[in-house]
């Protein structure tokens, strides 16, 4: 049977445990959960808030592509992908992964490499609004994410 | 052609969308940039560091090499940083 | 400043978000959170139920020393690791792990190495018992699970 | 000398925990596991397979070479399926 997952892309903050939930509700062949919530830093005091620019339609489109990717390579009872974009300060909830398996091993790497793929494949931008009241930049793309991405090609 | 552009490409270019007609020499991503750059200096600077850029043609991603084919939207912008 | 893991071994279930909430409350420099659930599975129809045996005492004792070294070798902000025992019907939750990191990749490998090593040093053992009625028996442990533990030690 | 037992080492054993007079020659987790053998059925029965268990001293995993030293405590079980 396959696995239908669960990608949203929206403005308002999400709820990690009722998205759980949801994994579990009625099953008993689920062992292991693996929930990643990527939070908003506060830069030690120097970030008013994270602006999360995204392309709408793509973003939805991708995220489905690569939440599909995951389904056909471990073998996972569900899957949940959330993305927030809009103004996103420091402390709240930005991105949400679960992944949920009969087996850790799957549920862990599959969440892992959500997080991976999502980070250098979903069109999202992050732009930073200081304290300081100065306009602040572009957060520029890490060559460590783009590594992190290679570690799951295929040979 | 509808061309989207996001980010700091966006900010560069000035707008969010536009549509515009291409010349039938450009056959490629890498075409379309090259006649971007020649539209003024707001596009000229925003595709000045070319391998800075990402592109999607319909909302896939592809290198600048591929075809324009068919498409009806091509996006610039830069690499990405959600999650 | 050194985090000081949450280690709790006991009979009754547990709230993951609770835990998580207490990891992030008027915390700012929190942007990973890698939460794993355990749970019981009912393999297909065949368990009624999972007896958890424990050694109290030194449960509790390992799983402090299992966070430690967690905490030694990953930057992290906070750590939760709670284990259940008794008799735990499938659905149910078995163990927690949360690992709260200011990167993602240092909450998902922290998360990752306690479960591989909690599952191969925490002196906890599993019975089943069946829906046939039939006593079940010791749950044999696993040599993935070995190797999984020794994907962590150092050369 | 306080011995516990857990999981199928104690259903085999059929205690929990007992008290034992271990003589002077014992003074290896091996050598106490030697000494247990001899006990009984029971205790023979629980450590016919040898490298299915693991010990502990003092709430400490030890390999069957440490020494018993001033352990107040050991305890025999097999290996480990928490999680």
């Amino acid at each position: 049977m396959s696995v239908t997952p669960t990608v949203r892309v929206q403005a308002k903050d999400f709820d990690p445990q009722a998205e759980a939930d949801l994994l579990t509700a009625g099953r008993r062949n689920v062992g292991a959960l693996v929930n990643f919530t990527g939070l908003c830093r506060d830069e030690s005091g120097t970030l008013e808030a994270l602006e999360l620019e995204h392309y709408p339609g793509m973003a939805e489109a991708e995220l489905i592509r690569i939440a599909g990717e995951a389904v056909g390579r471990w073998p996972l009872t569900g899957l949940t992908l959330i993305h927030r974009f809009g103004k996103i300060p420091p402390g709240e909830q930005i991105v949400l992964v679960i992944a949920a398996s009969s087996h850790r091993r799957a549920a862990f790497e599959a969440a892992d490499f959500l997080m991976d793929y999502l980070k250098t494949r979903a069109p999202f931008w992050k732009k930073e609004h200081l304290v300081s009241g100065s306009k602040g930049s572009w957060v520029e793309a890490k060559s460590e994410d783009d590594a992190d991405a290679d570690r799951w090609s295929i040979g | 052609m509808n061309i989207r552009y996001f980010a700091w490409v966006r900010e560069r270019v000035g707008v969010e969308e536009e549509t515009i007609e291409v010349p039938g020499t450009v056959k490629t991503v890498a075409d379309l940039i090259g006649h971007l750059k020649t539209l003024d200096e707001n596009h000229a600077a925003a595709f000045e560091e070319e391998d800075a850029i990402r592109v999607a043609l319909d909302q896939f991603h592809v290198e600048t090499d591929a075809d324009l084919g068919n498409a009806k939207e091509v996006a610039f912008f830069p690499p990405m940083t959600g999650g």
